[in-house]
């Protein structure tokens, strides 16, 4: 168990320094140099004197390798840097917008788990039927929808249409409401998908037909066919934190939500590294983490799975 | 062939109706330079965002553009763009995924790892940082979906090389004495094609949605060319005043995402019967 | 003449389970025209016997002759040449993608002559339409049979039989035992019969060798073993084969 | 014999959109063991699931009556009892065998009596049955599960025992001592066995009577002596011709 615990943790360390070496490096491959992008990005005119000196102040002159382990010494300790912008340190304004993500994200996540548990465990029982045609149909379509798509349209119907809610969301509930819908609804169709398919396959399993044979109340069944979801259901879950991430930042730039991902959008146009390169960090090693406990909980549930 | 049951009948057909709307889709926007009315990039300043007519089928947009003509040729970017990404991920996963199952050892440790650690990493998140890093247009948001796509093509083709390579007709292959790259070539790849293919055809609508999104934001094709998702952000600022501008995009988007994930979830029905 | 020796052999696997001795210490010897039965339940180490021999893995100790030449080590591409498997699950030992001549013409090194497949195919008793068919659309007997017909075509002098029948029934095992004794009274085999049915071994082989372990416990002409069986475990597998019998 | 427990009449049913269970007429007494045997395709596993009123068999013509009435999904358990060939099929992998034993007689409406359980798993050749509950089945092994799953069918006390190959994934002699301890539940519990196998040696070995299926079909029953010394229809004279005998010399 320890020996396993050991292996859990070296195994997420070393996928974080890869994305940390991973994300250092993009800002090199990217075009131009790190000096120039930042002067140019400020405003400044460029010439040889001013980009020598920038160089020697970032640091620049050093070999990649130090310069890596400085950045990403800096970054364990949460300094982000400054931002190419306005010379502030980016993590308070990544710790800013991260808390205003995880209000949107977490709303939109319990809400679709909440109705899709349902609507999943309905639809598998009744496999065929009716309400398993309709919910299949509706998590189809919601499937294959974009969520830019989807805001846009709510956008235009709601807001535009039937002027149910206001174009610019604020802060508050009321602002919620939209931001949180667009990310549901393909996210809750997804969820429902899955879900189906995993209860489908566990009431196919043997045991189920063994229970069956010895005259086994159905509810029973059910209980035991949960049961057994479990561990999938945190993998399911897990997988979509991901897509979760991807389209909060498509969701807050169209309804101005000021999370980390409008940040990172506005940084990508105004070229401002850091920012970028805190993003991925964060989101990255939430994601990992949530990806590894994940792990460990439907061990936890099946142990027979790997770790 | 084997004789089909009635189920196996009904999906043969859903197949055969949903991929020649999808053939539709493929040829009405190859074909975009002969169907197209008017130019997609001629601007004009005396039509600006008219409602759809006789001249222009779904209106214009703010440049005076005809929006018909820009979804055809906007769809020819994004299916273009969603093909040929699927195509190389497939390659490139296919291969690799065959050589990790069937060769074993160090190699599969090592890319396989890699492809572990590639699929740790929200694929969105990185792909946005790539792209937006990157800023290199269509060709930047298809390396950033690139990255991490050919994972799934390689587990699966390294999973199914690695079964089919316990099955015995491979064993008879090596008492035959043939060689490694027969074996590959003529069992394990044809006999790997279907499944691989079926998740190609599965990953079209999902690359469709990341590719169109990623334009959406900007970090995709570089205007003014024509793409859907672009042209729903270009038009979203005047939704207002116009909004075929955005409706019409916004259809074909589902239209052509629904035919293809059908499509999909059809054929990977079928493969399971 | 001794055709396949083998001396001393040992197979240690050493997996996430540990270190375990597959086959410990196992003797035998094949002569032109014979066939050696090797019974054994499971987990006796008959099939790892089997890879040894045919050359799927590398004994960890001890030798394998051919005609007196050593090939221990040599893996499946050489030791085709002489010796063929036939396997349990016989629809799976083809390419489901592959008719049955291609198949059989994969095993000819290059031969290409449907003459002698034809001639093989009235041995096993199969018709020529059946070469276009695919395993698929081929019944379980009618697979082995045709896998028979492929090892022969190799011209290697060998074949080791890993439970060919035990995924049968009973009448169609019966009508391959039968072809397996006609082929043997015609002088046109020699082979190693692994099974984990001593009854079904004693119609076939002329020597038994009984597996435990991974240890050989007893052999002998099969006489010997089923008539005066000297080691408690052969007895117990005699004594449930005749409760089997009917 | 005695009173009839389970009478088929004129059976017919389709599996899969094909027929493969026609007219089938079978009457099994209280107290004996019938074994029905036959090759892949015969129907024997079509006609268990038909007895079990399984819902993927459509019957087509024909009755099942236990005790003089139609057979319906709700004896299964407390009336007949059913094990299956894949002993890890019977229970839930991930959960204790005592939460499963309970649910199981919930279903019942009865309570779990530890006594009678034990005395249930002394027969079965199993001990220390407090341990036994606590497991998971995924830690144990096929044989103990196999076990498990014919406790968890007697302690319903069901008066018929279907048992669908149930010894075909077991070696030779592990096959013989589950033969064993079959024919000992039926001395001790008094149960009736329905045995289906395609391994006509197994069927000499436990059989009372015996019933030999082919194309859907009962081609010969009777006495297992009768049947197997002086078979009357062809298949079975070809089917015991075809069974490995001990050669001697």
């Amino acid at each position: 168990m320890i020996k396993k615990a050991i292996v859990k943790i070296v195994s997420l360390i070393s996928i974080l320094i890869v994305l940390s070496f991973f994300v250092f490096a993009l800002l090199y491959l990217a075009p131009g140099d790190p000096a120039e992008k930042r002067l140019t990005s400020q405003g400044v005119a460029v010439t040889k004197e001013v980009l020598d000196a920038e160089r020697e102040r970032l640091g620049l002159l050093k070999p990649f390798l130090v310069r890596y382990g400085e950045w990403l010494v800096r970054v364990i300790r949460g300094d982000f840097g400054v931002s190419f912008k306005d010379d502030m340190p980016v993590a308070p304004k990544l710790y800013a917008g991260l808390k205003n993500t995880t209000i949107l994200a977490m709303t939109s996540l319990l809400l679709s788990l909440a109705i899709s548990f349902w609507l999943s465990i309905l639809s598998a029982i009744r496999k065929n039927g009716i309400a398993d045609n309709i919910i299949r149909l509706f998590s189809f379509i919601g499937n294959s929808l974009p969520n830019f798509l989807i805001s846009v349209l709510l956008m235009y119907f709601l807001c535009i249409k039937i002027k149910l809610f206001p174009v610019i969301a604020k802060g508050n509930v009321q602002g919620l409401f939209m931001p949180v819908m667009s990310l549901s609804i393909p996210m809750t169709c997804r969820f429902i998908r899955q879900m189906r398919t995993e209860f489908l396959t566990q009431m196919k399993a043997d045991y189920v037909v063994g229970m069956w044979g010895r005259g086994v109340k159905g509810r029973y069944i059910v209980i035991n066919i949960l049961r057994n979801s479990i561990g999938h259901i945190f993998t399911i879950i897990a997988l979509q934190i991901g897509t979760l991430m991807g389209g909060s930042v498509v969701i807050e730039t169209i309804f101005r939500w000021p999370g980390i991902g409008k940040l990172v959008m506005d940084s990508i146009t105004a070229r401002d590294y850091p920012v970028i390169m805190g993003f991925v960090i964060i989101m990255g090693t939430i994601y990992v983490v949530i990806n590894q406990l994940s792990d460990i909980l439907s061990h936890c549930m099946d142990p027979r799975t790997n770790l | 062939m084997k004789h089909g049951t009635r189920r196996e009948k009904r999906l043969r057909n859903r197949i055969i109706a949903t991929a020649v709307l999808a053939l539709l889709i493929i040829l009405a926007t190859t074909f975009a330079g002969i169907l197209a009315p008017n130019d997609p990039y001629a601007t004009s300043a005396s039509s600006i965002r008219m409602a759809p007519g006789a001249q222009y089928p779904f209106g214009t947009d703010n440049l005076g553009r005809c929006v018909f003509s820009r979804v055809l040729y906007g769809g020819r970017t994004t299916i273009a763009a969603t093909f040929l990404l699927v195509f190389i991920s497939f390659l490139i996963g296919t291969v690799i995924g065959m050589l990790c199952g069937y060769y074993g050892g160090i190699l599969d440790t090592v890319l396989m790892r890699l492809a572990d650690i590639m699929l740790a990493f929200p694929q969105m998140v990185v792909a946005i940082a790539v792209a937006g890093i990157l800023n290199a247009g269509m060709t930047g948001a298809m390396v950033a979906l690139g990255i991490t796509m050919w994972v799934s093509f390689a587990r699966l083709a390294r999973s199914h090389t690695f079964s089919i390579k316990n099955e015995a007709y491979i064993q008879a292959a090596f008492f035959a004495g043939k060689s490694d790259f027969y074996i590959i070539m003529v069992h394990i790849f044809p006999n790997l094609l279907a499944p691989v293919l079926t998740n190609a055809l599965t990953q079209i609508g999902t690359t469709m949605i990341g590719l169109s999104g990623l334009s959406f934001l900007g970090l995709g094709v570089v205007p003014p060319k024509a793409e859907w998702g672009s042209m729903i952000s270009e038009g979203r600022a005047y939704i207002q005043i116009a909004p075929w501008a955005v409706l019409f995009p916004a259809l074909a988007t589902i239209i052509t995402i629904i035919i293809f994930n059908y499509l999909g979830d059809a054929v990977m029905d079928y493969m399971e019967v | 003449m001794v055709l396949l020796e083998g001396k001393n052999l040992n197979k240690c696997f050493n997996d996430k389970q540990g270190y375990t001795n597959a086959l410990k210490d196992v003797s035998f010897s094949l002569n032109k025209g014979e066939v050696l039965g090797v019974v054994g339940e499971s987990g006796s180490g008959k099939s790892t016997l089997l890879r040894v021999v045919s050359g799927m893995i590398p004994p960890t100790g001890g030798s394998l002759l051919y005609k007196g030449e050593e090939y221990t080590g040599k893996r499946p591409r050489k030791t085709g040449e002489f010796l063929q498997v036939i396997f349990q699950n016989a629809k799976s030992s083809f390419d489901p993608r592959m008719t049955m001549e291609k198949a059989i013409l994969e095993n000819g090194r290059g031969k290409k002559d449907r003459a002698e497949i034809l001639e093989l195919l009235k041995l096993v008793g199969l018709e020529e339409r059946q070469l276009s068919k695919r395993a698929g659309e081929l019944s379980g007997g009618q697979c082995q049979r045709m896998s028979i017909a492929r090892a022969f075509y190799s011209e290697a002098e060998i074949l080791l039989c890993d439970e060919i029948t035990s995924a049968l029934d009973v009448s169609t095992q019966a009508r391959v035992v039968e072809l397996l004794q006609k082929l043997k009274s015609d002088g046109k085999l020699s082979a190693i019969f692994i099974s984990h049915d001593i009854a079904l071994v004693s119609m076939i082989c002329d020597k038994i060798m009984v597996m435990k372990g991974g240890r050989c416990v007893e052999q002998g002409t099969t006489a010997e073993v089923i008539g005066s069986p000297k080691d408690e475990y052969t007895k117990l597998l005699i004594d449930s084969a005749r409760r089997q019998s009917v | 014999m005695a009173e009839s427990l389970l009478q088929i009449r004129n059976l017919s049913a389709s599996y899969d959109e094909s027929f493969v269970l026609k007219g089938i007429d079978l009457t099994v007494y209280k107290g004996e063991i019938l074994c029905i045997v036959g090759e892949s395709g015969s129907g024997k596993s079509t006609l268990i699931k038909a007895i079990c009123s399984d819902k993927s068999v459509r019957v087509t013509e024909g009755d099942i009556l236990f005790r003089e009435k139609r057979c319906g999904h709700e004896l299964l358990g407390s009336s007949i009892g059913l094990v299956q060939q894949n002993p890890e099929g019977a229970f839930n992998p991930l959960r204790a065998f005592d939460v499963q034993f309970k649910e199981t007689l919930k279903s019942h409406k009865r309570e779990l009596d530890k006594k009678k359980l034990s005395g249930i798993f002394t027969t079965l050749g199993l001990k220390d049955a407090e341990k036994l509950l606590k497991m998971k089945p995924f830690e144990m092994s096929g044989g103990m599960n196999q076990r498990m799953a014919i406790a968890a069918s007697l302690i319903l006390e069901p008066e018929l025992l279907l048992c669908d190959e149930i010894t075909s994934a077991l070696d030779v002699s592990t096959a013989i001592a589950a033969v064993d301890e079959l024919l000992r539940l039926r001395s001790e519990l008094g149960v009736t066995i329905v045995f289906v196998t395609h391994n006509l040696g197994i069927a000499a070995n436990i059989a009372d009577r015996v019933a030999i299926m082919y194309q859907g079909k009962i081609v010969e029953i009777g006495d297992a002596g009768d049947v197997l010394r002086n078979p009357k229809h062809d298949y079975t004279k070809g089917l015991l011709r075809d069974v490995p005998k001990l050669k001697l010399s």
